[in-house]
């Protein structure tokens, strides 16, 4: 019962993070989004692990830590485009940014 | 070559050295030299000066200096000093200041009054804690409050008031031989008038 | 003098005997049947309680005492006298100072985001009360046993980061955000250094629990030394980046330039006024004595006695006589060094401390694997040497001194 | 009154704190749903903070502390950071409005909006499905034992079981730190 609940939260948390990747046209707001989802997905793993048959294997803690470094690297360079972006089409509506070449 | 940071640590010596040696510095002469002041008074220096004062001789009503000749108030630039002079019973006015007042909280002390008074009436005083919560009722110093005595003042500014006494005195002896050589003249004058009229009345007993 | 030692589990003990106590008569008088898990979880709450109230009370007597005594230090080593008119020779100036606080109007800029502005100094505040749950002030005495204390400690500071930048935003104003600015870029440039070093005691250590530390540094060689970390040459380096990193982490002289007055009135505390500035300034205090403690912790060897023969001293007084020496020395800094330029600031960051930190880092390796005896020494110590001779001499050395610059027109 | 008391703590209050993580995950949700709906991006970001912060607590919650420190650490010190920062260095400008293709640009929107909405309650009406009636969701599970994670377990594991993830993700990490600068620099060409 509990796991499920878990799940729930961290579904609820995922669709959040995907309504504020779908809707909203500034990209940061895509990239705070997709924070989110990865929050989510972390969230799912510790659960996981906390109701596995092992939890001393610490497979999902490992997932967790993992996926929390690359979230931060993919944060890093995801602001630094935008940041690029903005210096080109002074704006950071992803609609805006539609052409491949500089 | 130096190492690197040891300008950080020549600082640190610096300031430890301040550290320890304001406690060892007992009679405060070197470090620590802030006076502690409700405690500590400072010592004025003859030279200091703070708002002016009206001096006197002996009794505050009749050794009054000031014959309100108004030079001062004309004089002062930031217009700080009132003055009305005196009348007698028959509204007659009299060489003595009947009001005489002075804004401190507007006076700069510049000293003009003092240059300018041709009586050494108004001299600069050297208090200085005379703050107050009301301007009006306390800063505006009157007559009662500003007339001190030529004793206080050569306590306060010895020089100076040495001085001034000297001139006052050296006035007082030149007006005093002055007096004295028009008596002397108006003696000789009534001794040769005597004289003529004796030489031109014949001696009734000759 | 065991009895000094332990007085102040004793007199937890003694609390938590009275609270059950008064509670197992209270409930006979009543009537009422306890339920048999009701007084563990009882004593429990009220064990916590009791340590939260001794952190806080403890650290609010430090900040207390350490904002008179530094301004007093302050002022001896600048030939002056410093607060003496409060109390005993100033002794009441917190007071005076708290009553000036609190009575002064609570100023919220009309153009300000009043919530943010509201909850800055709550995010400010909260985290630096946490952080000083898990330093070891003691034999036994450390607030809460955490398996990864070190990693806790650094988690709950970047909470500061956040509530600068709230502070700075909210206030519409420039300076509040230039401010801002400026210490959360100082805060991350130095956390680096600041974390490595920290990493560097935990490497050798062999765990990350504050209380696992210091007891790694127990002991004494030759008999006298005692085994702390920096009386080693990678511990000394890494304790000076430590040292310099929690300057720059609690935002003090030379690093204080967030809130450098000449240039940014005030930084991210310009639009605080009363209560919310006394809560910063507050904040800024414990997170000082609380990184302070994790230093003495790391480096210094926490609550151990520095020689054999002091071992009769209670080891806390040992703990709180460290940190007060640290406060004293931050207070000489201040009073010794100039505020840096923000581009010597992030320069010295980056192309100094971080390199240095590194070379601590494979000295401490170097010295752990080489065994630990003269060799190790001599090798770990021209790991960090040459690093830093190399370092100071071709970044950090003005080549142009007075000596050999040239004005063009003055001669 | 007495009656109440004795009732009130005959309750099973000794299986409380396993329900704890309900606060966090509470206060995460809430907080999520404020970052996805409020206009102010600063607002947006600082609510995604907090969002972080409670899921940083959840996991400690749940047992595992390192993992709740290592997401305070990295997303309230670092990730937030940097959005926000990205949020004042890219300051909303008049082109973006202007230059819309789209003529009806409240309609476009509006368009927008439902669309992403529908797509967001059918996935999560999806994994719902899936948590609570998938065939699978009745599976015994581990009856929530203790399960912690000690960091020197999660030591020990990161360098004998995960040795090379852990230099890939070193690798990554450097990458990314190069790359994010590369990219973030001012062109001097143009």
């Amino acid at each position: 019962m509990m796991l499920q609940l878990l799940l729930a939260i961290s579904a609820v948390l995922f669709c959040f993070g995907l309504l504020a990747a779908l809707t909203r046209s500034n990209a940061i707001m895509v990239l705070i989004g997709i924070e989110m989802m990865l929050g989510a997905g972390n969230l799912n793993f510790i659960a996981f692990w906390k109701f596995s048959a092992h939890p001393e294997l610490l497979t999902g803690v490992m997932f967790a830590i993992f996926s929390i470094a690359l979230a931060a690297a993919e944060a890093a360079v995801g602001l630094a485009i935008i940041i690029q972006v903005h210096r080109r089409l002074r704006s950071v509506n992803i609609n805006q940014a539609d052409q491949l070449k500089g | 070559m130096n190492l690197p940071g040891s300008g950080i640590l020549k600082g640190m010596a610096v300031t430890a050295v301040n550290f320890i040696g304001s406690f060892l510095d007992r009679a405060h002469a070197k470090r620590l030299i802030t006076e502690q002041y409700p405690e500590e008074r400072p010592t004025l220096v003859e030279t200091s000066r703070s708002f002016p004062f009206l001096v006197f001789d002996g009794d505050p009503e009749k050794g009054i200096r000031c014959t309100a000749c108004k030079i001062c108030e004309k004089e002062c630039p930031p217009q700080c000093i009132f003055i009305v002079k005196d009348k007698d019973a028959n509204g007659k006015p009299i060489l003595r200041p009947q009001i005489f007042d002075i804004d401190i909280s507007v006076c700069m002390g510049c000293q003009i009054c003092v240059e300018v008074c041709p009586f050494e009436s108004i001299r600069m005083d050297n208090i200085y804690e005379v703050s107050a919560y009301d301007r009006f009722e306390t800063l505006v110093l009157h007559k009662e409050q500003l007339l001190k005595s030529n004793v206080y003042y050569r306590q306060i500014h010895p020089t100076e008031a040495a001085q001034t006494d000297a001139r006052i005195e050296a006035a007082r002896v030149k007006k005093a031989a002055a007096a004295k050589a028009a008596a002397e003249k108006a003696a000789a004058a009534k001794a040769a008038a005597a004289a003529k009229a004796a030489e031109t009345q014949p001696e009734p007993t000759a | 003098m065991h009895f000094l030692e332990n007085l102040p589990l004793a007199t937890k003990k003694f609390i938590l005997d009275l609270v059950k106590g008064a509670c197992g008569w209270l409930c006979t008088k009543l009537g009422i049947a306890l339920p048999p898990w009701a007084m563990p979880l009882l004593l429990t709450l009220v064990s916590i309680l009791v340590v939260i109230v001794a952190i806080i009370a403890v650290y609010m007597v430090m900040f207390a005492l350490m904002s008179v005594a530094e301004r007093k230090i302050l002022a001896r080593m600048q030939n002056r006298y410093g607060p003496n008119r409060a109390g005993w020779f100033g002794i009441l100036q917190p007071v005076a100072d708290g009553i000036k606080m609190l009575t002064k109007e609570d100023l919220v800029p009309r153009g300000a985001d009043k919530i943010v502005h509201f909850l800055a100094p709550i995010a400010m505040v909260a985290p630096a009360l946490m952080l000083p749950a898990i330093i070891p002030y003691g034999t036994g005495m450390v607030p809460v046993e955490l398996s990864a204390g070190i990693l806790y400690f650094f988690a709950l500071g970047a909470g500061t980061e956040l509530a600068v930048f709230m502070a700075g935003w909210s206030s519409n104003n420039k300076y509040s955000v230039m401010g801002a600015m400026r210490a959360i870029a100082q805060m991350i440039s130095y956390e680096l250094p600041l974390v490595m070093s920290a990493v560097i005691a935990a490497l050798v250590a062999g765990t990350l629990s504050p209380t696992g530390i210091v007891e790694a540094q127990g002991g004494y060689s030759l008999g006298f030394i005692p085994n702390w970390f920096v009386f080693t040459p990678w511990g000394f380096v890494a304790c000076l980046l430590f040292y310099i990193g929690a300057l720059a982490e609690s935002n003090r002289c030379p690093f204080d330039l967030p809130e450098g007055e000449s240039e940014l009135v005030a930084g991210h505390l310009t639009e605080y006024s009363g209560f919310k500035y006394a809560i910063f300034f507050m904040a800024e205090y414990v997170g000082m004595f609380a990184i302070n403690g994790l230093l003495v912790t790391l480096f210094l060897g926490g609550y151990k006695a520095p020689c054999p023969f002091l071992e009769w001293i209670p080891s806390w007084c040992w703990f709180f006589a460290k940190l007060a020496l640290l406060a004293f020395s931050m207070v000489w800094v201040r009073a010794t060094l100039p505020r840096f330029r923000i581009d010597q600031m992030m320069q010295f960051a980056w192309k100094f401390m971080l390199p240095m930190s590194f070379a601590a880092l494979i000295a401490a390796a170097v010295w752990y694997y080489a065994g630990r005896g003269p060799l190790a020494w001599g090798l770990s110590a021209l790991i960090v040497g040459i690093p830093y001779l190399a370092l100071g001499h071709f970044c950090f050395t003005r080549h142009h001194t007075a000596d050999n610059r040239r004005y063009l027109y003055s001669e | 009154m007495h009656d109440l008391f004795q009732r009130l703590i005959s309750l099973p209050w000794d299986q409380a704190p396993q329900w704890f993580f309900l606060f966090p995950a509470l206060l995460m949700l809430l907080a999520a749903a404020a970052a996805v709906m409020l206009r102010n991006l600063i607002h947006c970001a600082l609510c995604l903070t907090l969002s972080f912060i409670a899921l940083g607590v959840l996991f400690i919650a749940l047992g595992a502390e390192f993992v709740g420190f290592v997401q305070l650490l990295v997303y309230v010190g670092a990730v937030t950071m940097l959005i926000l920062f990205a949020i004042l260095l890219t300051p909303a400008s008049e082109v973006a409005a202007s230059n819309n293709p789209f003529r009806s640009f409240q309609l476009s929107k509006a368009l927008n909006a439902v669309a992403g909405g529908a797509v967001a309650m059918l996935v999560l009406a999806g994994l719902l499905a899936a948590i609570f009636f998938s065939p699978h969701a009745q599976a015994a599970v581990n009856p929530a034992k203790a399960a912690t994670a000690p960091a020197a377990a999660i030591g020990e594991n990161l360098l004998n079981h995960t040795l090379l993830p852990l230099q890939g993700t070193a690798i990554l990490l450097t990458a990314a730190l190069i790359g994010a600068a590369l990219l973030a620099k001012e062109d001097k060409r143009s």
